[in-house]
């Protein structure tokens, strides 16, 4: 039957393609799983640099692509040869992005272990005098850009799209990337009152716990209804009196910090917000019951990390051990270095000096929290709009979880009256191309736009769209107990394989960076005047690649490894 | 069979008075008459002529047989009748049927609706798929009533119960709510036939009603139409291969082969003085009681014609033992022989040097 | 009564020897050469029958007579539109779309007929046996089938793929392991129906096997129906795997099957529609000859249409 | 009769608690844990584990967890810190039950309409027209029908809202797109049960009796025709009520659809578990419905099971 025939055509020509790998005399070179993330845009960048990899040095990475849960879990266990991997800094200090790296840090996944990178990083953070502390982290740096166990990629770009009638909008690197405080619109078709944007979360927020939540949407919506002891100014310095602390002092050795919280100031349901609230909240944040991913932001202050390490018992099991738990919990967290003094006085005592903490108060992990109405709701609290305080520029009027939140201007915020919009308006729309079409037809304000979209963008409204550095940096982490990637003549032969100009540009398409360091430009150096890369590091590493610089090594490296040298593709 | 349920003498004595009334307005004529039908079905390997001009006509009150072997075309001419044949594939070439004074074939659609199961009731010869099994049998014969007769839903059902109680359906208002398939065979026929004369039709055309059922029942659903027939004075078509049961109903008699008439004429005519060889070959094939058990039963060799391609003379030429040269020329033509009693068989053409004796011993049946 | 004039020779009786009557006059057709011109005859299903035919030669001979490999990127020639260069475009990486398609096409209608025979061996059978047997046979089975049906069928595909190897055949597996309950299901009920004729009665009162009863009498007889389901369930393999290409866990990379460059397509709709218009008619039209072809099949396999 | 439903009934507990155990065991098989994020030191993933009891023996937990469902208590889920399963399902089912709803009508009346005008005017151009339409129903992926008709209707024309969930005109472009699919299934089921109904002898019968085409369509032909469709509504009412991730995707509707996807991907344990429990509960309702309606309407299925 002619079904038959064409059948077994098709299976043998199937069977021809899996022949394909080449293969040479000598030992074959052993495969190299490349891991990285399955979303689309992640399977493309993957596949861009396998294919650059290929033609550059002739060598074939097997592809895996795993969510981000499995990713993670290999990237723990070691089950990767390279995996495309990034970070996102916590604070503009480069420390962020090197103390990852250290033998014993819980991120270091490739098991690099270098003494002298180890002492650098202890004296730099062990240091008050900051240029002291920029050269011993370039130095740091530039160990981790010769020895590449991580081979730095790109540093990618925000890019957003915003109706010219929107104003104000100030956009961060760092923490929580939107605060809409101060914006307003101005000569909106069908006119601009009442003040409002109407913008796209993505998806609801999965947690507006403050002192528990990690993901960034979480943070745009909290930095929206709370506010820390200092907010980020339009200039982008944290100035005195710019979140609820009046004023603060800092006492010669840099480790005592005294604030005083403005006068007057309420929480949404009219209760007073007091220094109190802001103690509650850190101790609650390190407390072992909360167990929130981002304690550690608090490890800065002397006692936190000792509250956090306590272990905890089974509460069935052995409720005796665990009354003792909470006990020593309890006793630990008076010992930490916070203190309500009074209502309007707050202390804290850090572990060492440390310029940046200020810029860390504006993060959501160290907003306040009003221990009443915590303990009234429990677990329960900022899962529902009733069931949360707000002291911010706004307050939640509105949540459809799923499907849209409304934020409504807050009128017991104590700066309410530079607070110009009326309310916030969004929608939870996950789909790429849906927002799109809604912002030309002018249903949504501002939107971020995919790589792929950008020409569009430029080409048709190029006035509206815009780019940010972003404090993130993409690199390659390369398992160093794997038999041919330990070799670090092989580390810089790929590194000098892959054209990184090429690969922002065709691959990327979305105006990355190529990573010359580690460190992205966009992270302050001594003050926030200057960067830490361009001062202090420069072009390491090549943004466009050496193909002959890296054939030699490569011929080197697998020669001194026994392997036979890939057939040329 | 005479041990008739008295309490069904009181109904149907007013059935009768209202046929009677019937019978008054129309003079005792034809009721219907087929006039050299052709029926056709296209398939895809061509046309094949299913009845090649087929013609007979039943008095009212009459009750005609049409005998044949399957495939002779007796079906399609009934369905014809009641505008029944799928169309397509199959296709009227030519006739005429005048029914009640109107020409079936012009009617509308709509017309021809209010004709099928008001004037001309059916039943067919598979019981078991004849009825709708998703609906109770009462609810089916209520059907018809309420379209034709306007009755109300409470007034159709009495009369519905009142006719499964005539066709001998024991406790009848029961059976009426129950579903096709808690009834047997027998009963499913007694339904079937229930439903079709529930609008008290002029003429019933049962097709092979007896033919799926086992010997015992077939007699007890004869005897009922013989009753009914007697009773409601209506025109019986019985469509049967089986001379058996023929012999118990019929008045007159047609006989089919190959998609025409080849004998027609009373009961008596035909089964004492069948004149086409065809015919008393059906005859010598039933196996008779009066005869010595051992006599062997003669069979009619070879089979019918395949309609495909019609043969150009007798159909019946290459069974029949008088084969002639004209037989195999051309058709015969009906010639009658007696008053009533037509045979197309060139045997008895007036022509024909030495004509076969009538002889009333071999062809002769007792009725 | 035409008057004709007779001789009395024309009543000379004459002996027809009987096999002259007995002349076939039908020329004689075996069982597929009706089936083949009863769907001859049905327009629709044999435009189906060549555009399938069509598709599935280009999906064979298309990557060989392309000068581009399917994984090859050509980086300055990104997104394009149709071109001399690249006769369907280039996709977001620069990869030619005509050898992707063909080579996509050609996935596609392997994992949509694999999963969908798979379907049907399983499916026939179970059904079969639960159909015929009933009582408690039939209700065991039956709710085994509603257990396999209940399991997210996306719970099985992530767990095969992170059991297995993620592949072609992983892919297919996880369709068809939670695939057959349909067809089980609807085999049994045509079963349930079948089982009431007479002749299977007949088949088991001359002493036949169930197994050969269920083989030879009830199987054929809902050929008709499996046709139909059969029909459906290669679409539906073939949307199940686009549908899993959309949440990232098709094809793995670098193959890619009709779904994962439909996919790849939808995330630049409004910038390059070619991307994604060019993989989406493909389906269409692959579906719709299938469709097509099942239909005139269900009527051309129907014994009781035949005349 | 009663009998038979308890019977059933039986059945589909027993079923569900299969189920259930199953997928408890293919979700612990897969790797990876609901707190890997990129910031997670193992310490806090250990209080993490204690927290959601992750750490107890996977019996325990098991024990626990069919401990809750029997007080219909389906856990808290991780990702969405807080929000019960339950109170997930609560607001996100009665969405997806209005859409899937919406595209059912439209489907099944639309289809069966189709599939009865194809099969009684058999092979003239309606045939064709009904099976053209029926299978481009099908053959369309739905996010190509969605995207086009949110283009043209939405973006474009600007008749119909591209996305939200407000008011009913935002319920027409998902209901249409969901309902594409089912409406082509319905027409081609119907049709071909239809043509085999139409042969049978009682519809002759009811012509015998002098119906008209109408009345005999009407209560003969359809009634037996509608028979099998029956049987396939059943796990198709589920799959639809239960909302699909393409649509609710793409026109921003906060139905349970996603939740099913984004559940595994999280690695969200009770979501997984809750919306699968959710999800074979309604399946098994329906199935058990159709059960009972298919006795109903098929008198000849309803005495045989009410026997034995």
């Amino acid at each position: 039957m002619r079904f038959k025939k064409w059948f077994s055509a098709l299976v043998c020509g199937l069977l021809l393609l899996s022949l394909v790998a080449g293969c040479s005399p000598g030992q074959p070179l052993p495969p190299i799983k490349f891991l990285s993330g399955d979303s689309e845009v992640a399977k493309k960048y993957a596949m861009g640099l396998q294919e650059i990899v290929r033609k550059g040095l002739g060598i074939e990475l097997t592809l895996e692509n795993v969510d981000f849960k499995t990713r993670l879990q290999k990237m723990r266990d070691g089950d990767f040869a390279i995996v495309m991997a990034g970070w996102a800094a916590d604070y503009n200090d480069p420390m962020t992005f090197l103390d990852m790296w250290t033998t014993n840090s819980p991120y270091n996944d490739v098991k690099w272990s270098n003494k002298q990178y180890d002492d650098l990083i202890a004296k730099a953070k062990a240091s008050g005098d900051q240029a002291e502390r920029m050269n011993l982290m370039a130095q740091a740096e530039k160990i981790l850009l010769e020895e590449l166990p991580i081979i730095p990629i790109y540093w990618p770009q925000r890019n957003y799209a915003e109706h010219p009638w929107v104003k104000g909008i100030i956009r961060t690197a760092i923490g929580p990337g939107n605060d809409w405080k101060f914006a307003y619109t101005e000569g909106r078709p069908g006119g601009d009152d009442p003040q409002h944007l109407n913008l796209n979360l993505g998806e609801e927020p999965p947690d507006l716990q403050s002192i528990t939540t990690t993901d960034t949407v979480s943070f745009d919506v909290l930095n929206a209804c709370l506010e820390g002891l200092v907010r980020l100014g339009p200039d982008g310095q944290y100035k005195q009196g710019s979140g609820l602390a009046e004023s603060w002092t800092v006492s010669e050795d840099g480790t005592k910090y005294t604030f005083k919280l403005k006068k007057g100031l309420k929480w949404s349901d009219g209760t007073p917000l007091t220094a109190h609230d802001f103690e509650y909240a850190w101790k609650k944040a390190v407390d072992p019951r909360t167990a929130s991913q981002y304690n550690y932001m608090l490890f800065y202050i002397k006692g936190a990390e000792d509250v956090a390490n306590i272990q905890l018992p089974d509460k069935e099991k052995e409720p005796a051990k665990y009354k003792e738990a909470e006990a020593a919990i309890q006793a630990a967290m008076d010992k930490m270095g916070v203190k309500a003094v009074d209502d309007l006085t707050l202390e804290v005592e850090l572990v060492a000096k440390n310029n940046i903490f200020i810029s860390l108060t504006a993060f959501p992990t160290y907003f306040p929290l009003n221990q009443k109405a915590h303990e009234k709701w429990g677990d329960k609290y900022a899962t529902e709009k009733d069931k949360m305080l707000f002291c911010g520029p706004f307050v939640i009027d509105q949540w459809e979880h799923g499907s849209k939140m409304v934020l409504k201007k807050n009128p017991n915020y104590w700066d309410a009256k530079n607070v110009k919009l009326e309310y916030i308006q969004f929608d939870m729309i996950k789909d790429i191309n849906t927002p799109i079409s809604m912002y030309e037809a002018n249903q949504l304000d501002a939107i971020g736009v995919p790589g792929d979209f950008i020409p569009k963008f430029q080409k048709e409204r190029p006035q509206e769209f815009h780019q940010m550095a972003e404090a993130v940096a993409w690199y390659l982490e390369c398992n160093l107990n794997h038999p041919v990637l330990k070799d670090p003549k092989f580390r810089k032969a790929l590194s000098m394989a892959i054209d990184r100009q090429a690969y922002c540009d065709n691959v990327l398409r979305n105006y990355s960076k190529p990573a010359t360091g580690l460190t992205p430009p966009s992270i302050a150096g001594k003050d926030a005047t200057e960067s830490f890369h361009d001062k202090y590091i420069g072009n390491i590493l090549p943004a466009t690649g050496n193909p002959q610089e890296a054939q030699k090594l490569l011929k080197e490296s697998l020669k001194q490894l026994g392997y036979a040298l890939p057939k040329q593709k | 069979m005479e041990a008739v349920h008295d309490n069904r003498g009181e109904q149907t004595r007013d059935l009768i008075q209202a046929k009677k009334r019937q019978d008054l307005a129309s003079s005792r004529s034809t009721l219907l008459s087929i006039e050299d039908l052709q029926v056709s079905f296209h398939t895809y390997a061509g046309e094949v002529h299913a009845v090649r001009g087929v013609s007979y006509s039943v008095e009212r009150g009459g009750s005609l047989a049409v005998v044949g072997e399957s495939g002779c075309g007796k079906t399609v001419t009934a369905q014809a009748v009641m505008r029944l044949t799928p169309i397509p594939p199959g296709e009227i070439k030519g006739g005429k049927i005048f029914f009640n004074g109107k020409d079936i074939l012009s009617l509308s659609e709509r017309e021809m609706q209010s004709v099928r199961g008001k004037e001309i009731g059916m039943i067919f010869q598979d019981p078991m798929t004849g009825l709708n099994p998703t609906m109770t049998v009462g609810n089916q014969i209520v059907e018809a009533l309420i379209k034709h007769q306007r009755l109300s839903r409470r007034a159709a059902w009495e009369k519905a119960v009142e006719m499964l109680n005539m066709v001998e359906i024991p406790n009848p208002a029961v059976r009426a709510t129950q579903y096709p398939h808690q009834f047997s065979g027998g009963m499913r026929q007694r339904a079937m036939i229930a439903m079709a004369l529930a609008c008290e039709p002029l003429l019933l055309i049962a097709d092979e009603p007896t033919t799926s059922l086992d010997v015992t029942i077939q007699a007890q659903i004869l005897d009922l139409l013989k009753e009914l027939q007697e009773k409601l004075g209506m025109t019986i078509i019985l469509i049967t291969h089986n001379l058996g049961v023929v012999a118990r109903l019929a008045k007159d008699i047609v006989v089919m082969y190959a998609g025409k008439v080849v004998e027609k004429g009373s009961s008596a005519q035909v089964f004492y003085n069948a004149m086409h060889p065809y015919t008393r070959a059906l005859l010598k094939s039933v196996p008779r009681l009066d005869r010595p058990t051992r006599t062997r039963l003669e069979s009619i060799p070879g089979t019918p014609p395949d309609l495909f391609v019609p043969p150009r003379g007798c159909a019946f030429a290459p069974r029949c033992r008088h084969t002639m040269r004209i037989c195999v020329e051309h058709d015969a033509d009906p010639i009658e022989t007696e008053p009533g009693h037509r045979v197309s068989c060139w045997l008895w053409h007036k022509d024909n040097p030495h004509p076969p004796k009538s002889d009333h011993t071999n062809g002769g049946f007792d009725l | 009564m035409l008057e004709m004039n007779l001789k009395p020779s024309d009543f000379e009786p004459i002996s027809l020897d009987q096999r002259e009557g007995e002349a076939i006059t039908r020329p004689h057709i075996s069982y597929w050469q009706d089936v083949w011109m009863r769907f001859k005859k049905n327009r629709l299903a044999l435009t189906g029958l060549t555009v399938l035919a069509i598709l599935t030669f280009m999906a064979i001979i298309g990557p060989i007579i392309s000068p581009w490999d399917y994984r090859e990127c050509d980086y300055n020639h990104i997104n394009e539109f149709i071109s001399a260069r690249h006769w369907f475009g280039t996709d977001y990486l620069g990869r030619d779309m005509f050898t992707r398609l063909w080579f996509g096409t050609r996935i596609s209608i392997f994992i949509g007929i694999t999963a969908a025979l798979l379907d049907l061996c399983i499916g026939v059978v179970w059904g079969g046996i639960s159909g015929y047997f009933g009582g408690l046979v039939d209700d065991i089975m039956m709710r085994i089938v509603d257990i396999l049906y209940g399991i997210p069928y996306l719970l099985v595909v992530i767990l095969l793929l992170v059991v297995m190897e993620p592949g072609l055949w992983t892919i297919i597996l996880a369709m068809s392991l939670t695939g057959w309950t349909g067809m089980a299901r609807l085999v049994r009920g045509q079963i349930l129906q079948l089982k009431e004729m007479e002749y299977v009665l007949a088949a088991r009162s001359v002493g036949a096997s169930p197994r050969r009863i269920i083989a030879r009498h009830l199987v054929p007889n809902t050929m008709g129906v499996v046709l139909v389901s059969l029909t459906m369930s290669i679409p539906g393999a073939i949307f199940g795997e686009a549908f899993l290409s959309f949440i990232g866990l098709g094809v793995p990379m670098p193959l890619a099957s009709l779904g994962t460059l439909a996919n790849e397509g939808y995330q630049v709709l409004l910038v390059y529609p070619h991307n994604v218009i060019i993989p989406a008619l493909t389906i269409i039209l692959l579906i719709l000859s299938f469709n097509f072809v099942g239909d005139g099949l269900r009527d051309a396999l129907d014994p009781r249409l035949r005349q | 009769m009663l009998r038979y439903i308890l019977r059933r009934f039986g059945f589909m507990v027993l079923s569900l608690w299969v189920i259930v155990t199953i997928t408890f065991i293919l979700m612990n098989v897969v790797p990876g844990n609901p707190f890997s994020s990129a910031k997670l030191t193992p310490q806090v993933l250990k209080q993490l584990e204690r927290k959601y009891n992750l750490d107890r023996p996977k019996w325990e937990q098991y024990l626990t967890y069919l401990k809750n469902l029997l007080r219909f208590d389906l856990g808290i889920s991780i990702r969405e810190r807080g929000r019960s399963v339950n109170s997930i399902i609560k607001s996100c089912f009665p969405v997806s039950l209005v859409v899937g709803i919406e595209a059912l009508c439209f489907a099944v009346t639309t289809g069966l309409a189709l599939g009865i005008i194809a099969a009684l005017y058999r092979g003239r151009t309606i045939d064709y027209i009904a099976i053209i339409i029926a299978i481009i129903g099908v053959s369309v992926p739905n996010f190509v029908v969605a995207s086009t008709l949110q283009y043209i209707l939405g973006a474009k024309l600007k008749i119909l809202p591209i996305a939200r969930w407000e008011g009913p005109k935002y319920h027409i472009l998902p209901a249409f797109s969901l309902g594409l699919g089912t409406l082509a299934t319905m027409a081609r089921m119907m049709r071909s049960s239809m043509l085999e109904v139409v042969n049978q002898d009682y519809i002759r019968t009811a012509k015998a009796k002098g119906l008209s085409p109408v009345q005999v369509t009407w209560r003969h032909c359809i009634r037996n025709a509608i028979l099998p469709i029956v049987t396939i509504l059943g796990p198709l009412i589920a799959n639809i009520t239960t909302g699909t991730l393409v649509v609710e995707r793409m026109f921003g509707i906060p139905g349970l659809g996603r939740y099913f996807v984004e559940s595994i991907y999280n690695r969200d344990y009770p979501l997984i578990m809750g919306t699968t429990v959710f999800y074979a509960a309604i399946l098994l309702l329906m199935t058990f419905l159709v059960d009972i309606t298919y006795a109903i309407v098929d008198p000849r299925i309803r005495l045989v099971k009410g026997r034995d």
